[in-house]
């Protein structure tokens, strides 16, 4: 048994850190998310040329520095530490997970090189958390498919290059057989945007499919068996989630111990009261855990169960930092200017992205408590 | 008499008067906007102004300013009624704030200059009190007013930084704490209570946006703003009397609880639509077992709230105990604001810049869910306001419990 | 809307507290409830015959004081505040409960007289909180009945002079059609008991029935027709449960603030320390929710849905309240001679008595959000 | 070496050694009995005694005072097939507080002469360091050590009063803080830590029986009980150090990961078997979900857990991070016994006196609930006992976050 990290590992966590001390500090993440494109094409850039972190967990088979899932995991905490908005969970643990699912060589390179972002569309109005909850339907034609449908809140959609899309070919709306899954480029034809940002600092879009034509090479896998593979790579997707709780609580929880120990009130800083010791001290002690959590996930992929608690874990320790953090800044806690809250709201849609506490507590119930 | 927590006959009448009189004069413009976020000024005053008129404007005050003279019941089912039709409150800001304090510790020119603005909604008051440094600890405030005497008439010079000023933006008047006597041997002493018309010059209000991305709060720098000293109330150097007093008056409504009975109304209804693997959400044990705690909590707190109510008819005043009503009340409202969040799913996270100005050309998701998560984030701010929850546990503490 | 006493109730009240005040300290409950018997008859002919309010929540017509339920609740205010072991709740409210539901007069007097006390058997081995999972079965012979089968943890039955027992006449195990109630007297031939002593100082028995053939007397009302009876006089209990919480709460509060005001450490009281503080304070807030709750419940009677409320917002009280007096008497709070224990003990037992916090929860639910 | 938390084929075949070793010698006896109040002081050696002679008994100790060399992942299975037995583990007074302070603080002659009565299972420690008076403020002690010159031998004159003294009544022997200058500068400066034959003149024992009826804890009299100099462990003045570092050291199986899960196992058990509304407990949702919830708590504590040991085992000495796993440790252990409790439904209520003498003839209810209600009232002591949980927070508040 053992916690330690490579050196590749350590170096691909100190260059990430470095580059977002330096390029990346909350007035920056502020100016990239409020532009108008919501993200910035020269830090993914940088991300793939000069750190060369889009790579780090692909193997070196497909051309990426031989990591997995630890890598992954590294990237995410920073991504939470800094409040990155760029899509690393979108195109990498996520497009990147389905092409080293199918064996796409090209993908993975197009990923690495920064060229190619993906956008994963599974969630429907209709779905909640269900990924089998599938009503977009893609229908055999001349040898292709059409889409039709909505899926709901795809995130990174704006800035993404491809979508990676679930759609049925068959059964009925929520079967796991006949779950098929495509790829294909952003603007294709048929396929119309309403692109919006996120109350998190993040974009999203409403992705609409009218008689949007594709080629049979937008199939990944074979028709109507992608279901297990979707949850796999979701399931790999919220442990990024959670790794990224982790960067968020570990940084909302310096923030607040900052702040209380300079804002004075009654004469002494707020961080000689006990209450508000005792309070830092159970968000400390969630940030251990969700710490803790991830790297048991991480480790025992692709143990569903084991996602599931992680994620329920994490989910509510997250909600409890946060709420909190925000309470322990007082005023300045809802104040847009601080950064605290803006780590509070990544953290509060976080809870619930691909699924509440709720819903993983239940999966987690089913899975092993029948 | 004998315990009893139904309604009379009379009481029941009652009701039945003020649902019909909210039913016929509520401003039908008010009815259709969702938030307080998109209403102009002169909207946020309309219902007010109505209730000037009819002389419901401030049920609480004593009648001889404009009162109703109600009782507790009938205080507790005006907010019911009210609560129930959505109304938009009148801004507290003068009705329980400053109003309470000119009738109990003001000059007879005072009352008749301040009270009837107040009762009929004419001029929107802001209140002065948060100081970037003087947030929980109020006493440690640091904006000075100088006495000076120009032309045989008294005025106080103030200079200093509010915070956290709410609507301070539509303000036609001011209430400020302000430090007259920087040699005090107490923080406490030395400070007094002022009256600031808005529009004298050296005020400025600078937007404060908060998480929701609303502009309800603000900054107020006074640079040597010339104050008449006639608008101080109660003693120079005794403001912290008026500001004690303030703290602890009027906590009929603190609660919130009418006004969370619609909020878990809301939930439920949202629930009933929203599907949760192909069921009504609301069909989720889950889910439902959060709905019932919440409604046995509000159930809680709104017996305590009667009990502390017929308490004040009984004569006991308005006291510590209330912090209990705010604790709890900001509790609840701030689980309801979470489970309406958790109810929407995805749709919480699109950022819905409203349909002013700016705002989205059309909303995304169900209409129930654009406002979620930003009256999530804002609402956080209800346990820090007013005396944060810390606080008045630390109230309690020593007023209540003597420790 | 109203929330005073009368004159007399208040009266009740002030007398009751006067007399355990003087002659049922905690080191003579704890004799009481130690003693081979458990109970003290001598009090019991004290509440007869000083006090009497054995008659309080009877009305003038039954040869009472006029009361009802709002009397139950004072006197069982001061039950928890004392930690009386006597059978009030028992006696009084439930079987003072059917006998006002059957208007059984010959009932009420022996209870006012002191000389009834009567015993409730509900509960099965089987049955846990479901009041119509009635396994003893009572089969019509020669004109009476005769009882067989087991009824679990009566309260009071050791001091019993009778018991009211459900027994099914016919339906089918949890069926409310065919529940029977009959009334007989605790020494009746065929009725086995096994006596025992309970952790929160209470006793009560295992009662076998083998064969015990009572008269057509003893049968309460109509055969098959006492489920509804039985939840409503059980509701009122809960409402006695309720006010008994609420004494107890109070009375830990008190505890525990005297002792830490008291108690030294570092220098200074341990009140003194804020977290300590903002403990008692979420305690004291429990206590005056508990109140309010009771003062509903007992008003809004019968309105099951508000005693479910009640019951589940006082277990949940109770339980944090008990837990956080033992914590903040540190070691002495686990010291069989301080009081607070035991109070800690009592308050535990009675958050599951006729059902646990989570049982009452979902009774709301079913009742009110289908 | 890459991060990986599975076990290794050589760790699997560990696992196996310690888990037959325990099915082939742990004494059919003890298996027998329910809980450890039915025990005598040799049933309760017992098994101690045989890891002894197997060189089994003290795992963390240094090789050569007779630990096993074992990695933190071997300790890990050790106490994960301990757990899963249900052994009863060496008392902790020896082998986790006053043997480590012994070799580590001790003079060669003082580890020869107490060390292997540890490592036998021969000698049965207790700990003299709570008073009436010094609780949390463990510094605050007042029992005092006047030193004295016999024959030309130093002797220390002990009085004073000890409390919460853990089984004592069993003790050959008791490590004490004692007062040895009662004018230090300090309350932590002046006290000296001494080694006490339990049988010396002058030492009463008196039970404290606890809120589950048991005899566990007890008081300790010292009237003028005369110790030998020589049983003073590191210099006089100087115990603080020794006090310290054994509240710091063995926290190797603090969090009681291993005997929570058992535990948990033991309430699904239970539930299986009890019904709720004729369906088996376990499939009420709400009941369900607490256990999941406990289970998901659990692997939080586990995974934190065993992050510390690697960090001990990388050099990292046990730091107060690990005041987290024994408030987390406690919190799940007080947890499992409310709901074991809950499990058990009307016959947690009924007071079983245990089968020994005064015991009663034979159980009321289901076997698993005997002991539910005393064991969830005894296990209050977890969150109170060994520095309360408010102290360890306290402790990370300071020491890891600065505050």
């Amino acid at each position: 048994m053992n916690f330690d990290f490579t050196e590749t590992q350590t170096m691909v966590r100190d260059t990430l850190q470095r580059f977002l001390k330096d390029r990346y500090d909350f007035e920056s993440r502020q100016k990239i998310s409020r532009s108008e494109k919501g993200w910035s094409p020269e830090i993914w850039k940088a991300f793939a040329e000069e750190l060369g972190i889009l790579g780090a967990s692909f193997s070196e088979d497909q051309g990426g520095l031989g990591g997995g899932q630890i890598e992954n995991m590294i990237v995410m905490e920073e991504v939470g530490r800094s409040l990155v908005v760029e899509p690393y969970l979108s195109t990498v643990v996520i497009g990147g997970g389905f092409a080293r699912e199918y064996d796409r060589t090209d993908i993975v390179e197009g990923i690495i090189g920064g060229e190619m972002r993906i956008a994963f569309a599974w969630a429907e109005p209709k779905g909640r958390f269900d990924p089998d909850h599938v009503e977009v339907t893609a229908k055999e034609k001349d040898g292709g498919f059409v889409l039709n449908g909505h899926k709901a809140v795809v995130r990174d959609a704006p800035s993404a290059t491809h979508l990676v899309v679930t759609a049925r070919t068959g059964g009925g709306t929520t079967d796991a057989e006949g779950v098929s899954l495509f790829l294909i480029p952003a603007d294709s034809a048929g396929v119309q945007r309403r692109d919006y940002p996120l109350v998190d600092g993040g974009i999203a879009s409403e992705v609409y499919f009218e008689n949007a034509e594709v080629s049979h090479d937008a199939l990944l896998g074979e028709a109507g068996k992608a279901s297990a593979t979707v949850r796999k790579v979701m399931d790999e997707a919220v442990v990024g989630l959670c790794a990224e709780a982790v960067g968020l609580m570990q940084q909302m929880n310096e923030l607040t111990q900052s702040y209380t120990k300079e804002r004075k009130q009654f004469g002494v800083p707020i961080s000689k009261f006990q209450v508000l010791q005792h309070r830092m001290v159970d968000m400390f002690m969630e940030a251990e855990q969700a710490l803790s959590m991830t790297y048991m996930a991480v480790n025992k992929l692709p143990d569903t169960a084991s996602v599931a608690m992680a994620k329920a874990k994490i989910g509510k320790g997250i909600t409890f930092v946060g709420q909190n953090a925000v309470q322990l800044h007082g005023g300045n806690g809802i104040s847009d200017e601080y950064a605290i809250g803006h780590y509070f709201k990544r953290g509060t849609i976080l809870e619930g992205q691909f699924g509440t506490t709720d819903h993983y507590l239940r999966r987690y119930e089913r899975l092993t408590l029948g | 008499m004998k315990m009893d927590l139904s309604f009379t006959p009379e009481e029941e009448a009652f009701r039945e008067e003020v649902r019909s009189f909210i039913a016929d004069n509520y401003p039908a413009k008010l009815k259709e906007v969702g938030g307080r976020e998109d209403l102009g000024k002169d909207d946020m005053l309309a219902w007010h102004q109505i209730l000037g008129k009819k002389g419901w404007s401030v049920p609480s005050w004593p009648k001889e300013y404009g009162g109703t003279g109600w009782n507790p019941t009938q205080k507790y089912i005006w907010n019911e009624e009210s609560a129930r039709a959505e109304t938009i409150p009148p801004l507290p800001f003068g009705v329980s704030m400053v109003g309470p304090v000119i009738y109990t510790f003001g000059t007879p020119e005072q009352k008749e200059r301040f009270l009837p603005g107040i009762v009929a909604g004419t001029t929107w008051w802001c209140q002065g009190y948060s100081e970037p440094g003087a947030g929980s600890d109020l006493a440690s405030l640091k904006t000075k007013a100088e006495r000076v005497t120009e032309d045989g008439k008294d005025y106080y010079i103030v200079n200093g930084q509010k915070t956290w000023t709410t609507l301070a933006q539509h303000a036609d008047w001011g209430f400020f704490l302000v430090r007259t006597d920087p040699n005090a041997a107490k923080p406490q002493e030395g400070i007094s209570f002022l009256l600031i018309d808005m529009k004298t010059p050296g005020i400025t209000v600078r937007p404060i946006i908060t998480l929701g991305g609303e502009h309800e709060v603000n900054e107020v720098w006074l640079d040597n703003v010339k104050v008449p000293a006639e608008n101080r109330i109660y003693e120079e150097n005794k403001g912290w009397t008026c500001a004690k007093f303030l703290l602890a008056h009027e906590r009929s409504g603190i609660a919130g609880v009418a006004r969370s009975k619609v909020g878990i109304d809301r939930i439920k209804k949202i629930a009933s639509t929203e599907l949760d693997e192909d069921q009504p959400l609301i069909e989720n044990p889950f889910f439902k077992r959060k709905v019932a705690e919440l409604e046995v909590d509000l159930a809680a707190l709104e017996f305590t709230e009667l009990r502390t109510l017929a308490g004040e008819a009984a004569g006991k005043g308005p006291g510590p105990e209330s912090s209990l009503l705010k604790v709890k009340g900001t509790e609840i409202q701030q689980r309801i604001q979470e489970l309406v969040l958790e109810a929407v799913g995805h749709y919480g996270a699109p950022y819905f810049r409203g349909y002013g100005e700016g705002g989205n050309e059309y909303a995304i998701g169900p209409d129930y869910a654009q406002r979620a998560a930003p009256t999530y984030f804002n609402g956080r701010k209800t346990s820090i306001y007013g005396g944060s929850n810390e606080i008045q546990r630390g109230i309690i503490a020593k007023m209540v419990l003597g420790l």
